[in-house]
């Protein structure tokens, strides 16, 4: 998946949640989304997701314009919120069942088994959702995402709750995408985590661009921006 | 085809979850039983009179009891933004509306199954006879409820103060239905065959056919997040 | 057919003075030109407004329409602003008609309201596009407002025919229409002056309607300058 | 009442009903357009000033 974004902006009623947003993305392009709370990250990805219509600007999908998203568009395109979109009231297999046959992936319907026993929840596949805790939700959002393989995977803030196997899975997980070509954007505050996995790093603040580069060692000129930008958090230089 | 089988995948899904919850249908169901007391306290209705009002009353019930369940028939997938996931996916979204629109459906004639013959041992009516004719006439009139008022509901999913709006919106909608399915049970109970009523079973089905059209032709704007 | 609405306040100014003209000619003729009806007398003089404001009502659900269609396939706003623009000015007229109508009802049946069909299907109609007009209020987002009102909009027009046939059919079995007979031709039984004060009064509230819509629709669209000058001042 | 009460209570509400409209219409309009040359002016002022 090659992902371009020209000039993207939304705005909620009188407030910009994201202006001016352009980047390209080759395939395969693992890239962290940083900003502090209200940066636009959230709203970023919704937009990549075709979940709210953009104010301005456009999103180009393998060459091809993605405006309200054809079947085969939004069929490519992955959003991994821990815990979200799920039907609480079906079990963990129901539910896995639903979105494999939603995506017509008929061969994904037999790896069922095997993807639940790689995130570790083959003894509870019988159980309601509701009934696990929000990391074991996440765990069952990764296998989900795992079976209809999306070629952009976007990721909304999974660390928080996840435990430590938990967080091997998911980068595993992403890292394997990464190398089938699909091009992963994930969101969130953990940054030492964040920018061990990433080969590029994008930075957020108030809904503008303000830093967007490949990451290599040393890397002088993100720790700048980052101690700029956010004071704060300075937890990723551990 | 390709329709077809999302809508009965989403449809299957949506009637698992109402299996294992029951809220809509139980609640409909109290609600029109709850409606018939109602009646009969307000009216204090005698057989004679109630001959002649049953049409209205059947459909005042079914009217109620409808726009309760259309208020709850995206409520699922509000929680846990499975909405999101959804449109999200490569769903069609007339397949969507099919979907919804069946599901509504059948949760009212399950409702109209006990209700109609629960109005008629209530009142001691004795013309049992024409009940199958009138359960036809409001299982079609039944269809175009149910097909405008999906397409209501999702449309006005994002108001504030959504469940007063939509009977607000819905009802003016809905007269060709409500004229149309009350004149025709009238005819049936005067005559005890549909007969004259040809004219608004005609009216009726039209209006079916046409927002079910419309509603998969439009659906596709009608929900967004 | 929109471009024509965003015309210079100057081309606005000659609109509003035909308009004022030809509501004052319409006046004249209505109320003292045209004679007396010889069954209904004087109070058919109300046939005159009455006639032309649900025409021009008609019209504006019309205009609600293909106004709401375009938006949903190209999105534009202007579109949108056309389609509330009308939705507005048509809830005003639809009002109107349904007092005239109670006016001239109360002299001629003796009561105020009847459910006639003629009055029955104006009064849904203005049930409907007061639905439309809260619809828009009670929606925060704006693009999600003007979508749901766009679809409303559409549906609502579409269902006008539905309505009108099952609310003539419901009625004709009681009572034949009141002043329209099918078999005859509404122009046979009325007097030259009276057909001429009918059009002029048509031509004065075409004017008036075609008035007042340029003004909420540049209305409209300053608001939606004024929103978008303040998104981009925002520092 | 007689049938020119009745004529003149119609005609009388009808024109009085547009004329009211018209004149909040015009308080809208007039309100909208001072709002947008204040912020026309504004947005000049800042594009004139030196940075």
């Amino acid at each position: 998946m090659h992902l371009t974004v020209h000039q993207l902006a939304k705005a909620y009623g009188l407030l910009w949640a994201l202006r001016d947003f352009s980047f390209d993305l080759p395939p395969g392009e693992v890239v962290a989304l940083l900003g502090p709370n209200g940066a636009g990250k959230t709203t970023l990805l919704k937009l990549l997701a075709g979940l709210i219509p953009p104010t301005m600007g456009e999103i180009v999908l393998n060459g091809l314009q993605f405006e309200r998203g054809t079947p085969i568009q939004r069929a490519a395109i992955g959003f991994l919120a821990p815990g979200e979109h799920l039907y609480e009231n079906l079990t963990v297999r129901e539910n896995l069942h639903f979105f494999t046959s939603l995506y017509k992936k008929r061969e994904a319907i037999k790896q069922i088994d095997t993807a639940l026993g790689e995130v570790g929840l083959k003894h509870r596949s019988e159980e309601y959702v509701v009934a696990l805790s929000s990391g074991m939700k996440c765990r069952l959002s990764i296998a989900k995402w795992k079976l209809l393989e999306p070629q952009l995977l976007l990721v909304d803030e999974p660390y928080g709750v996840l435990d430590g196997s938990g967080i091997d899975l998911l980068e595993r997980f992403l890292k394997a995408e990464s190398r089938k070509g699909s091009v992963v954007i994930m969101a969130s505050h953990h940054v030492a985590r964040l920018l061990n996995l990433c080969t590029r790093a994008v930075i957020l603040h108030q809904g503008r661009l303000i830093f967007d580069e490949p990451r290599q060692q040393p890397w002088d000129s993100f720790a700048r921006a980052f101690g700029e930008f956010l004071p704060h958090e300075t937890s990723w230089s551990s | 085809m390709e329709l077809l089988t999302q809508t009965f995948l989403l449809l299957k899904k949506d009637l698992l979850l109402e299996m294992r919850r029951r809220e809509s249908l139980l609640t409909m169901f109290f609600f029109g039983t709850l409606l018939l007391f109602v009646f009969h306290f307000s009216f204090e209705l005698v057989p004679e009179r109630v001959a002649q009002m049953t049409p209205g009353l059947l459909w005042l019930a079914f009217l109620f009891t409808g726009t309760l369940g259309l208020a709850q028939l995206f409520e699922g997938e509000r929680d846990n933004h499975c909405l999101e996931a959804l449109l999200l996916s490569p769903l069609d979204r007339g397949a969507f509306f099919l979907a919804k629109t069946c599901f509504n459906f059948i949760l009212m004639v399950l409702v109209e199954i006990v209700v109609i013959p629960m109005f008629w041992i209530l009142f001691n009516l004795q013309s049992w006879e024409v009940v199958p004719y009138l359960f036809l006439v409001t299982v079609l009139g039944t269809v175009g409820f149910c097909v405008l008022g999906t397409l209501l509901s999702a449309v006005t999913l994002k108001a504030r103060a959504r469940e007063l709006l939509l009977p607000l919106v819905l009802f003016p909608l809905m007269i060709p239905v409500i004229l149309s399915t009350i004149r025709c049970m009238e005819a049936i109970l005067r005559n005890g065959a549909i007969g004259d009523a040809l004219p608004w079973l005609r009216l009726l089905v039209g209006f079916d056919v046409i927002f079910l059209t419309v509603g998969v032709l439009i659906f596709d704007w009608v929900i967004e997040v | 057919m929109v471009e024509s609405f965003k015309s210079s306040g100057k081309r606005k100014g000659y609109l509003g003075a035909l308009a004022l003209i030809a509501i004052l000619v319409g006046l004249y003729w209505g109320l003292l030109r045209a004679p007396a009806d010889a069954f209904q007398g004087e109070v058919q003089r109300i046939m005159y407004l009455h006639i032309p404001s649900i025409l021009t009502a008609y019209l504006s659900f019309f205009l609600v329409f293909v106004g709401s269609c375009l938006y949903l396939w190209k999105r534009e706003k202007r579109d949108d602003i056309l389609a509330y623009s009308a939705a507005e000015i048509g809830v005003l007229f639809t009002a109107l008609t349904i007092v005239e109508g109670s006016i001239w009802g109360k002299p001629t049946w003796g009561v105020w309201w009847t459910w006639d069909a003629r009055l029955t299907l104006t009064a849904i109609l203005l049930l409907i596009f007061v639905g439309y007009l809260m619809l828009r209020s009670l929606i925060e987002e704006e693009n999600r407002a003007a979508v749901s009102a766009a679809v409303l909009g559409i549906i609502g027009f579409l269902d006008i025919p539905l309505i009108h046939m099952s609310v003539y059919w419901w009625r004709t079995l009681h009572q034949p229409p009141s002043i329209l007979r099918p078999d005859k031709a509404p122009w046979d039984n009325i007097h030259p002056a009276m057909l001429t004060a009918l059009a002029i009064n048509f031509v004065a509230f075409v004017l008036l309607y075609f008035y007042l819509l340029s003004h909420r629709f540049r209305l409209g669209e300053m608001l939606e300058e004024i929103k978008a000058r303040k998104l981009r001042g925002e520092p | 009442m007689r049938p020119w009460g009745f004529v003149l209570l119609a005609y009388g509400i009808v024109w009085g009903a547009i004329v009211c409209y018209s004149i909040s219409l015009r308080r809208r309009y007039r309100r909208a357009e001072e709002e947008l040359a204040r912020l026309r002016a504004l947005e000049a002022s800042q594009s004139h000033a030196p940075k």
